[in-house]
């Protein structure tokens, strides 16, 4: 009985996440048109876009090899699997051990292990563009996203997430300098995996400034769909990984009753539309910089991570 | 004195060097001496069975019993070598019969004397056999009467004249120190009785002689700085000199110095030999080690390298201790067996090329791929690379001095690194590469090289207990 | 012994070490052969007076080729080849005379004070003898450094070998005397007939004057 | 049991010479190499039985040889018995591979005589027990390995690689060689001798400070790392997988077996030097391989990362356990090992690929290659999984042994020392660089060679590799995925020998639920590959059928898009170093002192526009360049002495003789 309960608010979790990520992107596309002035696209308009893709015939270019044609998929479970085992209305749920926050990054890593190989498949010149600076990019965002892990999991004493959100939630926690750091780290890397301004735009096809478009220039259909899918995801994910991090109060626990169950869905709805408010604001209110800015950008975030790590001894301390 | 096996091996090289002296035709002149070389070998294997009882003037104990068969040995392999060189030589015009007459006698002459030299039990006797084996050999390098070969030679002669003075001086000075204690007269130079009563001799006057004796004798034994004669001696004379200077007379001389050096042991208030011997010893290694990099003979490049293994034996002997001791007999034995076997190969190859000019020689595992695998073996066991011999001895020395001297040793493997890479980087342009010079197939006799490199090899891997004892008990004999 | 007997063996010693010195300083070849022949005489008679102290007759032998051999043929010997070959009169020294004389001196203050430290053990007459044996063997050598001209390096060599005769004969019943003065005359005879084949005018660096400026089997 | 073994190794070493002989046959490589299989294979089984059966046992046995008063001891504990495992198993794919691979070896009679004496030697390291045949064997190993090195010598380059390559090693061998000095100069040169004795502390630092030269510099820590780059391209390339996969373990093993077994307890600052050593190895490693175009090449260098990633796990075990926290010691040691293990997999694996690469095109330079993918399907798929497990990406098991490292960092807050309080995290931070560059390396890496289209004929008209290639590869990649999703099994296996090394175990595996890994308690951190791995396969099959059916699985095939100018020529494509220009921008002026030199043309002029990129190894400029200089003056000046005139010659001996007397009489 309470196996399947557990399976059950598994299952839910995984639908959910699933079904809030376009719903996420949209609301944020919405909220910066509205910053804008205009009146932009409906709320599900993401939603469209990808039934219309799905129903499209795959266009695929002549050379395109095999794994050109798996790597969508590829991406797509393995975004999933990791948005889905970041805890969102609840903690402790069934499955929630088996990937620590590390191995979330690492999940992210290979999906975009393969993006980039994607990038790379039909041979043309943009793709190579895309891919080279895609790693670029990872190489340092990922570090600082393992570090900021670091110093979380220092501080909390654990790398799985139910345990920090838990940890988090309790009042041992204080205000610390290094967790503040940590934050800042936290949300730079997030720009940067999930190609919003100022690292990249989702929104361009000028081809020099382009990265992630760049990568996937060659792919339509239901391939273009799933790949939109998994960066939607990928947002939320990040989203949600703030959330419990930095914001873990109202998670309800596994074991918890419906009705706390349900709370926890309408306070995690909260934190998702102030966080999506928020990177919203900042994207309309900072312009896109040049792409041999970035490393700058993110090696700030990388030393504040490794800062947060070498203070909390210091805060430790105290 | 009655002729036992000590006896024969003196008297059957001074028999057949009359013999070779007279006989013309040098193909039959050429078997007299392989016949004579084996007979020697074979008398002074007896000297394991049946053990002969030394006299005033012979003697035989644990340290030359080894060296004495290790020298009539590859005196033999050497002969059988010299056969198939002088053949070429002789085709080649370079010898004419005349001269391979004289060179044969020289040869057996030679091997007279260095025997004499091991056996002698008279300090006297042993200066004059040293003397010898150095007129000899003299002769011998300047043969081919080519401007270098006599310049050698001459040079050799004037420095190895004064070396034999200056060991006579210090023998004197022994012979004057013993005096007193073992009265005048033969015994005052029978080197048993000496060892004797060494404990009684004055020690001031052993030191002033052991002074003379390492400079006279470390003449010979090619320690820098006194080792100019060495290289060119090797680089300008017929390769079987060479292969016999390298591999026995440069021990020889160096066995006159351990005889001393024991006398000194005992003496306890004599200056120890060591700090003298070991700083010598490291100036040779470091020096041949750098002399290694410029060299474009191969010949002489070799030669540096006997420098640099007498350096490294000396310094183990200088440093003492009974694992560094015998790890200095074994490197004497080690280095005799692979330079020498380094020659034969050597040789052949500056016949086949018609050159000693290491930047003429290329690409030899192609060309004759026995041949320079034969002498790939040869650097790779002169190095100290296992598993052959000379690595065993090497890591002996290093690893029982070092906690000992920490910085010496420091220099030593220093200077052994360096004159790897020395040895490596010339012998690499000879082996590797594209072929250079003429490709002539060698008619050459592989027999005597691989048989050394085969006992090296075997030295490296098992050593037999006879040598093991008999090391052993010299090694502590040297203290 | 009495000191008589000492004190002549002292001055004939000492008067080698003199006579080393005089061949130190000259500057021309038959000078310094002459000094040569006198040396070798020097050397003879103390010889002869050790065979006569020691009651050792086999050491008359030594004394005679020490006076024959050495005092006589081999000078003669040296003028020809230097008629012979018109060899350069006069001898190139490295360093100047004065220079030289102060490292001889050095020299045999070094000689004395290596063999006064000897205990006197050994008997006064082995020490005198052997501090200035070892003095001649030292100004030999210097001789043979100094010098640039083959000739004069020889005689060096010749003088030092004097002085390893004088120990040998000073060591009181020291046996194979005479074989080793043997031994060593053949060894100069060598010397002297190398100089005179190989025609060596000027120096022991290269057998003739055209080979001066050979490379040694090295230079590139 | 361990006489088993050593016959085996016997076995190896009777075919060495059967090799000159079997050169010379036609079918004489298979026969060799075969041969090698059968008797790696029994070695494997042997030590695989001893690890898992009977670890404690530790069976010995002396032969009469090598040292006469000693002999030559032998040992199989838990320790060597593992490194077999690992050895042997590289040798097993290696033979496998090279039996069909050794086929069109062009100079066999300069690879078959080395190929079993190479692998026997470095059997007789991981057993020997005493320092003599231990050094015999370590160095008879670079020595066997150098042959292979020069086999194809007429490439000048290849001879210097040699020579640079047998120079580090007998450097390597004499700093060890003076290690078991000081070690011996109290006990002996037994191990078990050596192991009871308790040498004073300085002594047992200095031997510590000479085991990470001669190993680091056989394992290629960053600085001593310079031969081998050079050296293990140049290899045939089944030797070269052996020389990277495996060879640099037979280090490993030996700073192992010295430092953690034969030294008594540790001192804490001996962690921080291997710590500050392991670090910037994994990071430069892996940065210089990020700028190379030969593939071997890459691998190589990214071998030098991995083998930072180890000594960082091992100096993290040493920090623990100096400080007393075995459990966490036995954490990064396993780890350690584990990634021992693993990297001795893919980086085979990824070696024989590139051989596979280079038999079918004949080409190493990536710049030449592309779209292999198309003609070498089977190939590209294991290179794919190689790749994607060096890049330690779930769920294969690269991962997992970084991930386990990276659990003992976590720990480093419970260490009393500031010093490694604060360097562990800041290494952690190297590791976490190192890995990010890694993906981005392999990317390059399979992007360039294997994707887009062909740049050259060769690489157009390349054809899949033999039957024995393919199985050896696909072997190791099953190995991969296996160790990625069960490592509980592993981490098991490994047990008794981090009891042995550190005195403690990781908690038992095997048996959670799910067949997770928990290194030290659940609600800390725990992993679980195979979950992983299912998750990802299910989602991705439910998605692929669910939109085939609901949506459209309609596909057309077109000209590529390429925002609408695509350009034919392949030239257009980016190639290996304008992948890795981006990274080269951001660090390359740091770490190699890049300069790129571009020459644009006037608009009007028909000239190519050029652009040349300047690479310097810093420290080649700067540690090895001026070595050579030195050498190179002292020798220039030395060499007069080679030309003096007899007289100067004479004053030497004067001038020593004085000395000496002085010496005497003062």
């Amino acid at each position: 009985m309470n196996g399947l309960r557990d399976i059950l608010s598994q299952g839910a979790q995984m639908s959910l996440v699933l079904g809030l990520a376009p719903l996420l992107t949209g609301f944020v596309r919405k909220v910066k048109a509205r910053l804008l002035r205009r009146r932009g696209p409906p709320l599900l308009q993401p939603y469209r876009d990808l039934v219309r893709l799905m129903r499209k015939d795959v266009v695929l270019a002549d050379n395109a090899s095999w794994l050109f044609r798996v790597i969508p998929y590829l991406m797509f479970a393995g975004t999933w699997v990791a948005a889905s085992l970041v805890p969102t209305f609840g903690n402790g749920l069934l499955f929630s051990w088996t990937a620590d926050l590390i191995a979330i990054t690492a999940l992210l890593g290979s999906a975009r292990f393969f993006q980039a190989l994607a990038g790379m498949d039909v041979g043309t010149a943009f793709g190579g563009i895309g891919s080279s600076r895609e790693v670029m990019i990872a190489s340092l965002a990922e570090p600082a996203m393992l570090i900021t892990a670091f110093s979380v999991a220092m501080i909390a004493g654990s790398t799985q997430l139910p345990t920090v959100a838990e940890f988090m939630g309790s009042d041992a926690v204080g205000l610390r300098v290094s967790l503040g750091m940590a934050f800042v780290a936290l949300t730079i890397v997030a720009l940067a995996e999930n190609a919003r301004i100022p690292v990249d735009n989702p929104a361009t096809h000028l081809e020099l400034t382009m990265v992630h478009e760049a990568m996937v220039l060659e792919y339509s259909g239901r391939h273009l769909a799933l790949i939109d899918l998994s960066s939607q995801l990928k947002l939320l994910l990040y989203v949600s990984l703030i959330a419990c991090v930095f914001l873990p109060w109202g998670t309800a626990t596994a074991d918890a009753s419906v009705a706390r169950l349900a709370l926890g869905t309408l306070v995690y709805f909260g934190k998702l539309t102030v966080l999506g408010f928020l990177l919203a604001v900042f994207e309309t209110a900072i312009a896109k910089m040049r792409v041999f800015r970035i490393p700058e950008f993110l090696g700030a975030a990388l030393m504040l991570a490794l800062l947060a790590t070498l203070l909390r001894f210091v805060s430790g301390s105290l | 004195m009655t002729l036992d096996a000590l006896g024969a091996i003196l008297l059957i090289p001074t028999i057949s060097a009359a013999l070779l002296a007279i006989l013309p035709g040098y193909m039959l002149a050429a078997r007299l001496n392989i016949a004579a070389a084996l007979a020697t070998f074979l008398t002074s294997l007896s000297l394991f069975v049946i053990e002969p009882t030394s006299g005033q003037y012979l003697l035989l104990d644990d340290l030359n019993k080894v060296f004495i068969v290790l020298t009539t040995f590859i005196g033999f392999t050497t002969s059988v070598f010299s056969a198939s060189y002088i053949h070429h030589e002789i085709e080649t015009g370079r010898l004419t019969p005349a001269f391979l007459r004289f060179y044969h006698a020289m040869y057996q002459m030679l091997m007279f004397a260095m025997n004499l030299a091991l056996v002698a039990n008279n300090i006297g006797l042993m200066w004059v056999a040293v003397e010898v084996a150095t007129l000899t050999t003299v002769l011998m390098v300047g043969i081919y009467r080519t401007h270098e070969a006599l310049e050698a030679a001459w040079k050799y002669f004037i420095l190895g004249s004064v070396g034999i003075a200056l060991a006579l001086f210090g023998t004197i000075l022994v012979y004057m120190a013993a005096r007193p204690a073992v009265g005048e007269g033969l015994d005052g130079m029978v080197w048993t009785v000496l060892v004797k009563h060494a404990a009684q001799f004055d020690p001031a006057l052993l030191n002033v002689a052991f002074v003379f004796l390492l400079l006279g004798y470390g003449t010979k034994v090619g320690l820098a700085p006194l080792h100019a004669w060495l290289p060119d001696a090797h680089a300008e004379g017929p390769t079987p000199i060479s292969a016999v200077l390298s591999g026995l007379l440069l021990n020889v001389a160096l066995y006159a110095l351990l005889r001393f050096k024991m006398m000194l042991a005992v003496n306890s208030e004599a200056i120890a030999p060591g700090p003298l011997m070991v700083t010598m010893g490291l100036i040779s290694v470091i020096f041949a080690a750098l002399m290694l990099y410029r060299r474009r003979d191969i010949k002489r490049m070799f030669a540096y390298s006997s420098i640099e293994h007498m350096g490294i034996i000396v310094f183990a002997f200088g440093m003492g201790g009974p694992l560094a001791n015998f790890a200095g007999l074994l490197h004497m034995a080690m280095h005799s067996l692979t330079k020498s076997a380094i020659f034969f190969a050597v040789g052949h190859i500056a016949q086949v090329k018609g050159t000693q000019k290491i930047a003429d020689i290329g690409g030899l595992t192609t060309t004759n791929p026995v041949l320079g695998w034969g002498l790939m073996l040869g650097v790779i066991a002169i190095v100290g690379l296992p598993p052959l011999g000379i690595f065993m001895s090497e890591f002996l020395v290093v690893s029982s001095t070092f906690a000992r001297a920490p910085w010496l040793t420091v220099i030593l493997v220093l200077g052994i690194i360096i004159a790897l890479g020395g040895l490596f980087l010339r012998v690499g342009v000879v082996m590797f590469g594209e072929p250079k010079g003429k490709t002539a197939p060698a008619e050459a006799s592989y027999v005597p090289m691989f048989t050394h490199l085969g006992l090296v090899l075997m030295a490296g891997i098992y050593l037999p207990p006879v040598l093991v004892t008999g090391f052993q008990n010299v090694a502590k004999l040297l203290g | 012994m009495s000191s008589l007997q000492f004190d002549i063996a002292h001055l004939l010693a000492g008067s080698l070490v003199l006579a080393s010195f005089m061949m130190l300083y000259q500057d021309r070849l038959y000078a310094l052969l002459n000094v040569y022949a006198l040396h070798a005489g020097v050397l003879a008679l103390s010889v002869a007076w050790q065979a006569y102290v020691q009651q050792a007759p086999h050491l008359y032998i030594t004394a005679l080729i020490a006076l024959a051999f050495k005092a006589i043929i081999i000078p003669v010997a040296l003028h020809r080849i230097i008629k012979r070959l018109g060899i350069h009169r006069e001898i190139e020294n490295v360093i100047g005379v004065g220079l030289t004389m102060m490292a001889g001196i050095g020299l045999v203050a070094l000689s004395m004070v290596v063999m006064l430290r000897v205990t006197p053990g050994a008997d006064a007459l082995a020490r005198e003898d052997l501090a200035f044996a070892l003095s001649v063997v030292l100004l030999g050598l210097l001789i043979m450094v100094t010098r640039r001209n083959a000739v004069s390096q020889v005689v060096g060599f010749m003088s030092l070998e004097n002085g390893l005769v004088l120990a040998a004969t000073g060591a009181k019943g020291m046996p194979l005397v005479v074989e080793i003065s043997v031994a060593f005359s053949v060894l100069i005879a060598f010397i002297v007939i190398g100089i005179f084949l190989f025609r060596i005018r000027e120096r022991f660096d290269s057998v003739d004057v055209q080979a001066l400026d050979r490379f040694r089997g090295e230079r590139r | 049991m361990i006489a088993v073994a050593l016959w085996s190794v016997a076995a190896l070493l009777a075919l060495a010479p059967a090799g000159v002989v079997l050169s010379t046959r036609p079918r004489g490589s298979i026969i060799l190499y075969g041969g090698c299989l059968i008797a790696t294979s029994t070695l494997c089984v042997t030590a695989l039985s001893a690890l898992l059966y009977s670890p404690q046992l530790a069976p010995s046995a002396i032969l009469p040889i090598g040292l006469p008063w000693l002999g030559a001891h032998f040992r199989l504990d838990a320790l060597s018995a593992f490194f077999l495992v690992v050895v042997n198993l590289g040798g097993v794919a290696a033979s496998l591979f090279a039996i069909g691979y050794g086929q069109h070896e062009d100079s066999p009679g300069r690879v078959l005589p080395f190929y079993p004496a190479y692998l026997a030697a470095m059997n007789v390291v991981v057993l020997a027990n005493d320092a003599f045949s231990f050094l015999v064997a370590w160095e008879f190993m670079s020595l066997t390995s150098w042959a292979m090195v020069v086999s194809h010598h007429r490439d000048a380059e290849n001879v210097r690689a040699g020579y640079v390559y047998l120079l580090m090693a007998s450097f390597g061998t004499l700093a060890l060689l003076l290690a078991f000095g000081l070690l011996a100069s109290n006990a002996g040169y037994d191990f078990d001798a050596i192991r009871a004795s308790h040498p004073s502390a300085a002594l047992t630092g200095t031997v510590v400070i000479l085991v990470l030269l001669g190993a680091g510099s056989k394992a290629g820590l960053v600085p001593l790392h310079a031969w081998l780059p050079l050296a293990h391209p140049a290899a045939p390339s089944h030797v070269s997988g052996l020389m990277s996969g495996v060879m640099t373990k037979v280090a490993v093993y030996g700073f192992v077996r010295i430092v953690f077994d034969l030294v008594p307890e540790p001192v804490w600052w001996w962690s921080m030097v291997v710590l500050l050593v392991g670090g910037p190895t994994a990071t430069l490693g892996v940065l210089y391989a990020l700028m190379q175009r030969d593939i071997k090449r890459v691998l190589a260098y990214s071998t030098i990362e991995n083998i930072g990633i180890i000594f960082t796990g091992l100096g993290l075990a040493l920090a623990f356990k100096a400080e007393g926290l075995d459990w966490v010691a036995a954490l990064a040691f396993t780890a350690a090992m584990m990634h021992v293990f693993n990297h001795a997999l893919f980086k085979s694996l990824l070696f024989f690929g590139a051989g596979a690469v280079l038999g079918a095109t004949g080409e190493r330079d990536m710049e030449k290659l592309g779209g292999l993918i198309h003609r070498m399907p089977k190939t590209a798929f294991v290179m794919l999984v190689g790749c994607v497990a060096i890049s330690a990406l779930p769920p294969f098991n690269g991962f997992v042994s970084e991930w386990l490292i990276f659990q003992a960092i976590l720990l480093s807050p419970q260490l009393p020392s500031w010093g490694l309080k604060l360097v562990i995290p800041a290494v952690g931070g190297l590791l976490a660089l190192a890995a990010a560059f890694a993906a981005a390396c392999f990317v390059k890496l399979f992007g360039i060679s294997f994707l887009g289209r062909p740049r050259s004929d060769v690489a157009a008209s390349a054809h899949e590799t033999d039957r024995f290639s393919l199985t050896a590869m696909f072997a190791l990649a099953a190995f991969c995925l296996i160790a990625g999703i069960l490592p509980g099994l592993f981490i098991d296996a490994l047990a008794p020998v981090s009891k042995d090394m550190v005195g403690n175990i990781m908690p038992h595996q095997v048996g959670l639920q799910w067949l997770t890994i928990v290194p030290i308690a659940e609600s800390r951190s725990s992993y679980n590959g195979l979950l992983v791995f299912l998750f990802v396969a299910l989602c991705g099959t439910a998605a692929a059928s669910a939109i085939h059916r609901l949506a459209s699985d309609r596909l057309r095939r077109a000209p590529a898009w390429d925002c609408g100018y695509p350009d034919a020529n392949p030239a257009i494509q980016y190639s290996a170093s304008s992948f890795s220009q981006p990274i080269r921008r951001v660090f390359g002026s740091v770490v190699f002192g890049a300069r790129e030199i571009g020459e644009m043309p006037p608009p009007s002029s028909p000239l190519p526009a050029r652009l040349q990129v300047e690479l310097h190894d810093r420290i080649w400029d700067w540690l090895y360049a001026p070595i050579a200089r030195a050498i190179g003056f002292a020798t220039e000046r030395i060499n007069i002495l080679q030309f003096l005139s007899i007289r100067r010659y004479l004053t030497l001996v004067f001038v020593a003789l004085v000395v000496l007397l002085l010496v005497v009489a003062l």
